[in-house]
């Protein structure tokens, strides 16, 4: 059986790359989804410490995770256009008016 | 007499200040001098009344406290007048030399702007000195050391729209701060030692310690000389009074003459009991004396103002009374204060009269023959310069004479004694010899001045009211005497009362080697005793009385030699003695007072203002103190400026920032917690 | 009348998140372009329902003790009553001095008060929570409803940048405090607030409940402007509208450092040494940089942005306190804190309007002959930022300070003092300004008049400063009060799934 | 009885009430000042209950006492009452105030509302500040004083620097006030209380908790906080700008007054030890600093600045007597800061008459105005003669008793020098002083003086100016019946060390040179 320090350091690593990949990406969407890829790795950490423990509420967190998710992803995709249709561009890079 | 009306006598002319001072300028010309005059005349009478009182019983001391003026846990000071001998002698000299130069004064300004004002502070002065010579602690004396200083502060500056007479006021004070700074120093030392500042606790503790010599009543000896030096223009701090001469020349009489200037003289008699005790500090003051008489003598030789030349003079005089107390002989010097009062005043009163009659004239140059002018000035200021020149029987030779012989006599240090002895001669010498210069360049020789032109100059005066450069301001009065004229005889009286006693003032203290009874001395005995009798009345039976006779003989021949010098120079060859020595180096060092001012700023006030200006102000508050502040708002401002930097702006430096933050919090928890378990 | 536990212990909640609901469905029936104004006095209704269920609560509270619901994931207790005042006076203010704010400008402002009600919800909900999963729920709740508040000056390029770069950086955060919890999960096998501490005691891994810790602090320290995490700060308070910064300057930080003294003194007071190393450390960090920020800063809006984590820097300081200094302390400074600064925002609402032209200072250069009592108004909530005494403040500040020192860490005194005294040169020069005699200024082209329900809101603020930087004793009391739930240790705390529901008697 | 207890709840909330009155009256005319005139006088009458209500008292123990409980926790307590040296500046502060109103009549043309309402406040902070026994009620009113001066410098400035003065003075009062807090907190923190008769009696009997080194680094907090406020030299950064752009009533209470007496009642109430282990410093930092501000006045220009600069010395005077820890220093301290109060009240209100007339501080601009401007040139002497210490006037009873105290402190290795360096400031006073009378007054008449029509006195500016006058001669004369109520303060912070007064000198008298009595002892 895979020990469960195994799952715990794929949702770190998991974790980590969402962070990195916060910092290197440009455009807005794809910032977007590795915030989705840090959520995930959380959820894998609650799954896997709920097997360890042996309770259900882990797994429950995973589920409300998802929804707050989803809430997020529309609220986010409506902001994001909001963004398109007064700068015209996707580039966070782009969006720095206020600044100092 | 009830010890209780001696708070009149110095309130009454505070009472007349006050009065003049507030209502003065509403009210008329004679009702202001009749004010002034009342309230100094009737101190007058009680001194009179005080006189009377000791006449008839022989002795007096009279003392009255009030209730207390400074209280601290431990020390208290009251409001104190005490009566002696000294006293009643400096008394009578104030207030009566004090009330005719009153009266001469409502003739002199007669029509001077702020009339009012001369009186109110001429008020304010005899209030200032009368609590000065009554007081019966320190504190009290330094009261009124202050306020004669104030007073003289605000009557030299008299004609302040001249920057002259302004700056010599100032001069003035601030000087004379110098001195109130030994003063100060005095006192607190007083303190420190003894508690209190009341003359009979100090003195009865200094007394019922006869072991006390030198030590700390030498340091507090040396202050008080300061303060006296001060206050009665001694070297190195005579430099105010010449040029206190800006004042109006009733002025120059009371205060800078007769009365505040001596008070340097009485301060050290009163306080002997400390001087005594401390044989540095009274060769101190007998080497000062000796020195200011000749150093001014030298001066007042070369002057052509005629009031320099007094004021000079007045100097030297006061150089002859700190010589006199520098040897312990106290009661010489008091009665050369008194004698000096007596003529001196006479010399500038008589001397204001003669520039009253030139309309203002002050240079003796633009001088001469005036005599037959103005016969009753000429008189008067023929018996105060024989006075002073310490020819006999008039007074000044009784009083000087003393001095010299005392300080020939002089045991503590006879080698000490005898030069200061020769020093005194020679000044003497050099006195009469001034003084008859004086004498001479005013009153007789040819009209140097020209009458039509001292009309004009009038009207020019009056065009513009105090032209900046004139050296004195009085003149802007007298409007239609045109011309040479005798003063009238508000004037005139006064000038003779004090002729009279200039000629009689001495014969109270005929020594008995000339056959009298040195009443004067006597009468001081209940002061002075303890060192006049203790010590140096031996001396006076060591030196015969034919010895004194032979000084006295000797000091009356210097004084002929010096009027002769004098008549030969300045009456039969005038003119002579400037061609030759007009060029040479030591006629100009002490034409220009060997540039002692000039020294003083060199040395002290331009170096102070300048390095305040540099150090202080440049550096230490600009650099320092305000930098400071400037340099850490900069730093604050730097370190502002980087957390504005880290604000980019850009979304993924921010994320970047909280991710390091939590790295770095994250790697420190860690570390934390595995270090710890 | 009888409530279910239920219904009771969320009822405040319950009658925001309703009203809310109702002001969404009655804006659609509102002809377009027609005022929205009765939407918002709805909300304001719905708002003082809301107290008046607190109200209630309390007093309850105080005959029968904690109210418990929802298997013991949710409670009411004078904690949660202090902080649900706090966050529902915040609401007051906000509705009332944006009531005008949208009229002419914007045809969605029944929109606009329905998420203040929601965003309200989740805050209070924040508060009341004792689960971390509950903590999650309200804290996104409040969330999104401000990412979507920050966006709301539609057709401003900074608003939608402020929406997008809050929205962004703040789900970053989030995630963040979600891991905290997954790791809290792992290392004690409970997400009850109250069982961590037990939890805990019999953990094997207690390495995973440090690192636990530090994730809640990111993620907190995000929401409640705390350096590092505060770089998104300026940013969107400058970029959003005024009231809304108002609002999200104070309430939802209220509630999440609620949220954290829940946790931090309820769930870890054994790791009270290390977390307050911590926040030692991140309280001095912010203090400095956010009056370090402010300095140089001519945009009125961004000073008060860099001021407002300069406050959460002496905020936190009182976290290093013994539990009971620092929570009513930090409670204390919360009331005190969202009343100033709430009130500033309000002023500017008024000052700025929607458009917000002239935010530089010199634009206020002279408001004081023009607008002397929104001037004396904004100088009165500045000094009491600064902490000048009979302001609320002064108080703050000095509970905060007290308690720092009380537990022993008198340099970080010293230091959040010192603070203090740079923060002034930043206030002053805007109250300088603001009294400066110039009389050219952007401002005048846009005449300023104050509805009266703004001015009303602004009177209340000013008197809430005033009181509590006066006669302090009764917030104080409260707080006090408030200060002994979280660390109260519950005994055999239920496991959240296992607890049965409580029904009041 | 009952108003004995209220009566300092009065004079401190009289002017608050007046504030607020002000603030809701129309800034109409002469309304706002005739307002704040009687609002004023009201206080001062209600001050003058106190001495005419006073027994004596020893020190620690205060009249009119009123204590209630503000807060319970933490301790906090609305505690009032007076020593003799509060009350007195109480009564001064009181009677400023009134004069600082008339002397705003004219020179305050516009914002009337503003200027009268912050002055006010700025009275109601001062008042508190000397009443409060509490030692946080007394740092509300410590901190709030600064806010009403700082905005009245700000915008009541003379020059364009005015801004830049006010948040100096605010700045360089602030930070160590934030200093002053933590040293508050922590001793809170050991002893739970902020009553300070309390806290003087635990620091008297050594039961304040802390350690050596801690006590001395909170003594030194408060004493920054204090010194910085007097100021003492070097910490005067702000006063010349300060004083400068101040409008003459705020001048008069700008400084001196509140840290000398937060010196007084707490560094050396709750610090005793490290108040006397600090003494070699602070006597040496006040003689210089008499010495310092009487020379760069000197150089000044500016009548604002020479009085900036002579403000700084005579403050300095001032720490030198109270650090000496003798009888006649501490007492003659305390006395000096009344003497301050008004002798350099009166110097600014006179400068600020010139400035109404000249509009113009500097005095290369003017001169020759004692011709045409008998009156003023009649008080400006006096008081001049006042600050320089002419005996009979008040200056000097303080100076004399300072300087005398100096040379007997136990608590300087060099106590006779700092004296006389100290006492040379006597002379410089003379001499900065009255070159700005000769300069402003005497000579020729200035460009500005020229120029302008000269307006002697009127009536309201005899009124004001009349009752100095009067005070100057009075407390010359009759210190007395001032210093009886300071002189328990002045025991209790005499050390045992202090020389006691010597009728019978112990003195080795045969030593050649000088040795002070009690030099060398520390």
């Amino acid at each position: 059986m895979v020990p469960i320090a195994y799952y715990l350091i794929l949702a770190a690593v998991l974790f980590s790359i969402g962070i990195g990949s916060f910092l290197i990406k440009r455009n807005i969407i794809t910032i977007f989804m590795s915030i989705e890829l840090m959520l995930n790795a959380v959820n894998l950490t609650f799954v896997a410490f709920a097997h360890q423990w042996k309770l259900i509420h882990g797994q429950i967190f995973v589920f409300f995770v998802m929804v707050v998710a989803a809430a997020e992803a529309a609220v986010g995709l409506a902001i994001i256009i909001a963004i398109f249709r007064t700068r015209q561009t996707l580039n966070v890079d782009n969006i720095n008016l206020m600044k100092n | 007499m009830n010890p209780n009306y001696l708070w009149l006598i110095p309130v009454l002319p505070f009472a007349g200040f006050l009065i003049n001072g507030t209502l003065g300028r509403k009210l008329a010309r004679p009702a202001v001098a009749g004010i002034a005059l009342l309230f100094t005349a009737i101190p007058a009478l009680l001194v009179a009344w005080l006189w009377s009182t000791m006449l008839s019983t022989g002795a007096l001391t009279m003392s009255v406290t009030s209730r207390s003026w400074i209280t601290v846990p431990g020390f208290h000071v009251n409001f104190a007048f005490a009566v002696d001998h000294l006293t009643l002698i400096m008394l009578a000299v104030v207030t009566g030399v004090g009330f005719l130069i009153h009266i001469y004064s409502a003739g002199y300004m007669a029509h001077e702007e702020g009339y009012w004002r001369f009186f109110a502070y001429l008020n304010l002065f005899m209030f200032f000195m009368l609590v000065l010579v009554l007081a019966a602690n320190f504190l009290l004396l330094f009261v009124g050391w202050e306020g004669v200083g104030l007073a003289s502060y605000l009557l030299i500056g008299f004609y302040f729209t001249k920057d002259s007479a302004a700056n010599a006021g100032k001069k003035a004070f601030v000087v004379n701060r110098i001195g109130d700074f030994g003063f100060l120093l005095a006192m607190f030392l007083i303190i420190a030692h003894f508690g209190s500042l009341s003359f009979g606790d100090v003195f009865a503790a200094v007394n019922a310690h006869p072991a006390w010599q030198g030590g700390f009543l030498t340091a507090i000896a040396l202050l008080l000389l300061v303060g006296a030096a001060g206050k009665s223009a001694q070297l190195p701090l005579y430099v105010w009074l010449p040029d206190a001469m800006e004042g109006p020349t009733p002025v120059s009489a009371l205060i800078h003459a007769a009365t505040m200037v001596t008070a340097g003289v009485y301060m050290v008699c009163r306080t002997h009991v400390i001087f005594d005790r401390s044989p540095l500090a009274l060769s101190v003051v007998a080497i000062i004396g000796a020195a200011t008489a000749i150093f001014a003598a030298t001066i007042g030789m070369v002057q052509h103002d005629i009031k320099r030349v007094l004021a000079y003079s007045t100097v030297s005089q006061l150089g002859y009374m700190f010589l006199g107390c520098g040897v312990a002989a106290y009661s010489a010097a008091v009665f050369h204060l008194m004698t000096h009062a007596f003529f001196k005043a006479l010399l500038f009163l008589a001397a204001g009269s003669v520039i009253h009659a030139l309309s203002g004239e002050q240079d003796m140059r633009l001088m001469g023959g005036l005599k037959k002018r103005i016969p009753v000035t000429y008189w008067t200021m023929t018996a105060g310069v024989i006075a002073i020149a310490g020819i006999p029987p008039l007074a000044g030779f009784f009083s000087k004479d003393e001095i010299l012989y005392r300080t020939f006599a002089f045991e503590a240090n006879p080698m000490l004694g005898k030069l200061l002895w020769a020093v005194g001669l020679l000044t003497a010498g050099l006195t009469s010899f001034y003084m008859f210069r004086l004498w001479y360049k005013t009153f007789a020789g040819e009209e140097r001045f020209d009458e039509a032109h001292l009309g004009q100059a009038h009207a020019v005066v009056h065009a513009d009211e105090h032209p900046a450069g004139h050296d004195e301001g009085q003149d802007t009065s007298h409007q239609g005497h045109h011309g040479v004229h005798e003063s009238p005889w508000i004037m005139l009286a006064p000038l003779c009362i004090l002729a009279l006693l200039s000629i009689i003032g001495g014969w109270i203290g005929i020594p008995q080697a000339l056959g009298g009874s040195n009443h004067f001395e006597h009468f001081l005995d209940p002061v002075f005793a303890a060192t006049t009798h203790a010590e140096n009345a031996v001396n006076a039976d060591q030196v015969s009385h034919s010895m004194e006779l032979v000084l006295a003989a000797v000091s009356v021949l210097v004084a002929l030699i010096g009027w002769f010098v004098a008549r030969i120079f300045y009456l039969k060859k005038p003119g002579t003695l400037g061609a030759r020595f007009g060029n040479s180096a030591l006629y100009k060092l002490v034409a220009n007072k060997y540039w002692v001012d000039e020294a003083y700023d060199a040395t002290i006030v331009q170096p102070t203002v300048i390095g305040s200006r540099i150090l202080l102000w440049g550096f230490v508050e600009n650099v320092l103190v305000n930098g400071s502040g400037f340099v850490s708002a900069a730093i604050t401002r730097l370190f502002a400026s980087v957390t504005r930097k880290m604000q980019s702006g850009n979304i993924r430096s921010y994320a970047g920032w909280l991710a390091v933050g939590a790295a770095i919090i994250l790697i420190a928890m860690t570390a934390s917690a595995l270090h710890i378990h | 009348m009888q409530l279910s536990a239920n219904v009771l212990t969320l009822l405040p909640e319950y009658v925001l998140c309703l009203t809310g609901i109702i002001v969404m469905l009655a804006e659609p029936l509102i002809k377009p372009g027609s005022s929205r104004k009765p939407l918002g006095w709805l909300a304001l209704l719905g708002t003082l329902g809301s107290v008046a269920a607190t109200v209630y609560q309390l007093s309850i509270v105080r005959s029968i003790g904690t109210l418990h619901a929802f298997s013991g994931t949710v409670q009411a207790d004078r904690f949660s009553i202090f902080f649900h005042l706090v966050i529902a006076c915040v609401v007051i203010v906000t509705l009332l001095s944006s009531l005008d704010y949208f009229e002419g400008y914007a045809s969605h402002a029944g929109e606009y008060f329905a998420l203040v009600l929601f965003g309200a919800t989740g805050m209070m909900l924040m508060t009341s929570s004792t689960e971390l999963l509950m903590v999650f729920i309200g804290l996104e709740i409040s969330s999104i409803a401000t990412y979507i508040m920050a966006g709301f000056r539609k057709g401003q390029a900074a608003s939608a940048e402020a929406a997008i770069k809050y929205f962004l950086l703040g789900s970053f955060a989030t995630a963040f405090f979600l891991y905290g919890i997954a790791l809290t999960f792992g290392a004690t096998g409970t997400t009850s607030i109250a069982s961590i501490a037990s939890g805990l005691a019999a953990s094997q891994t207690p390495l995973l409940a440090i690192v636990a810790i530090a994730m809640i602090v990111i993620g907190i320290g995000f929401k409640v402007s705390a350096a590092p995490f505060h770089v998104w700060t300026p940013d969107v308070y400058q970029g959003a509208p005024s009231p809304v910064v108002g609002l999200m300057s104070t309430a939802p930080k209220a509630a999440a450092f609620a949220v954290l003294l829940r946790i931090l003194f309820g769930g870890y007071p054994v790791e009270h040494a290390k977390w307050s190393a911590l926040l030692w450390i991140i309280a001095a960090l912010s203090m400095t940089i956010g009056n370090l920020g402010a300095l140089l800063q001519r945009d009125v809006k961004r000073m008060l942005a860099y001021s407002s984590i300069a406050h959460a820097g002496y905020l936190l300081a009182a976290f290093t306190a013994l539990p009971q200094d620092g929570i009513s302390a930090a409670a204390f400074y919360t009331a005190a804190y969202s009343a100033m600064n709430v009130g500033a925002f309000a002023v500017l609402t008024q000052i700025l309007g929607f458009r917000e032209h002239a935010r530089n200072r010199d634009d206020f250069a002279g408001m004081a002959q023009r607008h002397p009592a929104l001037a004396a108004l904004m100088a009165f909530f500045l000094l009491s930022m600064i902490g000048i005494p009979f302001t609320a403040g002064f108080f703050a500040k000095f509970y905060v300070f007290s308690g720092a020192m009380h537990a022993g860490y008198v340099w970080l005194t010293v230091i959040g003092l010192i603070n203090s005294g740079v923060a002034c040169f930043y206030y002053l020069r805007f109250i300088a300004a603001m009294y400066s005699v110039r009389e050219t200024s952007a401002q005048e082209v846009h005449p300023v008049r104050v509805a009266w329900p703004a001015g009303l809101s602004l009177g209340l603020v000013a008197a809430a400063v005033l009181v509590l930087g006066i006669l302090p004793g009764s917030a104080l009391r409260l707080a006090q009060h408030a200060s002994v739930q979280p660390t109260q240790q519950e005994t055999a705390a239920p496991a959240v799934l296992r607890a049965k529901t409580k029904i009041v008697r | 009885m009952h108003l004995d207890q209220s009566i300092l709840s009065l004079i401190v909330f009289t002017p608050l009430v007046g504030a607020v009155v002000l603030a809701l009256l129309p800034d109409r005319g002469k309304l706002q000042p005739a307002a704040a005139l009687i609002v004023t006088l009201l206080t001062f009458l209600f001050t003058l209950h106190l001495p005419a209500h006073w027994h004596s008292i020893p020190a620690g123990t205060y009249n009119f006492e009123l204590d209630r409980v503000w807060i319970a926790s933490p301790n906090i307590h609305y505690h009032v009452g007076v020593d003799g040296l509060s009350m007195w500046l109480l009564v001064l502060s009181g009677l400023l105030a009134p004069l600082g109103v008339l002397a705003s009549w004219n020179a305050i043309a516009s914002r009337r509302k503003l200027f009268y309402t912050l002055f006010l406040l700025q009275q109601v902070s001062m008042l508190g500040v000397f009443v409060s026994l509490d030692l946080f009620l007394y740092y509300a009113f410590w901190e709030m004083a600064l806010v009403p001066m700082t905005i009245l410098i700000a915008t009541f400035g003379r020059t364009d620097n005015r801004r830049r003065a006010a948040l100096k003075y605010f700045l360089y009062a602030f930070i160590p006030s934030a200093l002053l807090l933590v040293g508050m907190l922590w001793i809170y923190n050991g002893t739970h209380t902020f009553d300070v008769p309390t806290l003087t009696y635990l620091a008297a009997t050594h039961q304040i908790p802390g350690s050596a080194q801690a006590l001395w680094l909170a003594s030194l907090a408060f004493l920054i906080a204090f010194a910085v406020k007097v100021p003492v030299f070097p910490l005067h950064g702000w006063l010349s700008e300060g004083i400068q752009e101040a409008p003459t009533a705020a001048v008069m209470v700008l400084a001196g007054k509140l840290g000398l007496y937060s010196i007084l009642r707490f560094s050396f109430g709750i610090f005793p030890e490290q108040s006397h282990r600090i003494a070699p410093l602070m006597i040496a930092l006040g003689a210089i600093g008499i010495v310092y501000g009487a020379l760069l006045a000197y150089l000044q220009n500016d009548l604002k600045k020479l009085a900036a600069y002579s403000t700084l010395g005579h403050l300095s005077f001032i720490t030198l007597g109270i650090f000496t820890f003798t009888a006649m220093g501490v007492d003659g301290g305390m006395y000096q800061i009344l003497n301050h109060g008004i002798s350099g009240g009166a110097l600014f209100l006179l400068m600020g008459l010139l400035y109404e007339r000249y509009g113009t501080y500097d005095m290369r601009a003017l001169g020759g105005l004692a011709k045409v401007l008998p009156w003023i040139v009649t008080m400006f002497v006096i008081t001049a003669l006042s600050n320089v210490g002419l005996p009979m006037l008040n200056s000097f009873v303080g100076e004399f008793l300072i300087l005398a105290g100096s040379m007997r402190t136990a608590f300087s290795a060099h106590a006779v020098l700092w004296c006389v360096i100290a006492t040379t400031g006597v002379i410089l006073s003379a001499a900065y002083l009255l070159s700005m009378i000769q300069r402003v007054f005497y000579g020729a008449l200035g460009t500005r003086s020229r120029e302008v029509q000269p307006i002697d006195l009127n009536l309201r500016e005899h009124v004001t100016l009349w009752p100095l006058m009067i005070l100057f001669l009075a407390m010359g004369i009759g210190s007395t019946y001032w210093m009886r109520s300071l002189h328990p303060l002045a025991t209790a912070y005499s050390s045992a060390a202090d020389v006691p007064p010597l009728k019978n000198p112990i003195v080795h008298v045969e030593a050649e040179t000088y040795v002070p009595v009690n030099g060398g002892q520390r």
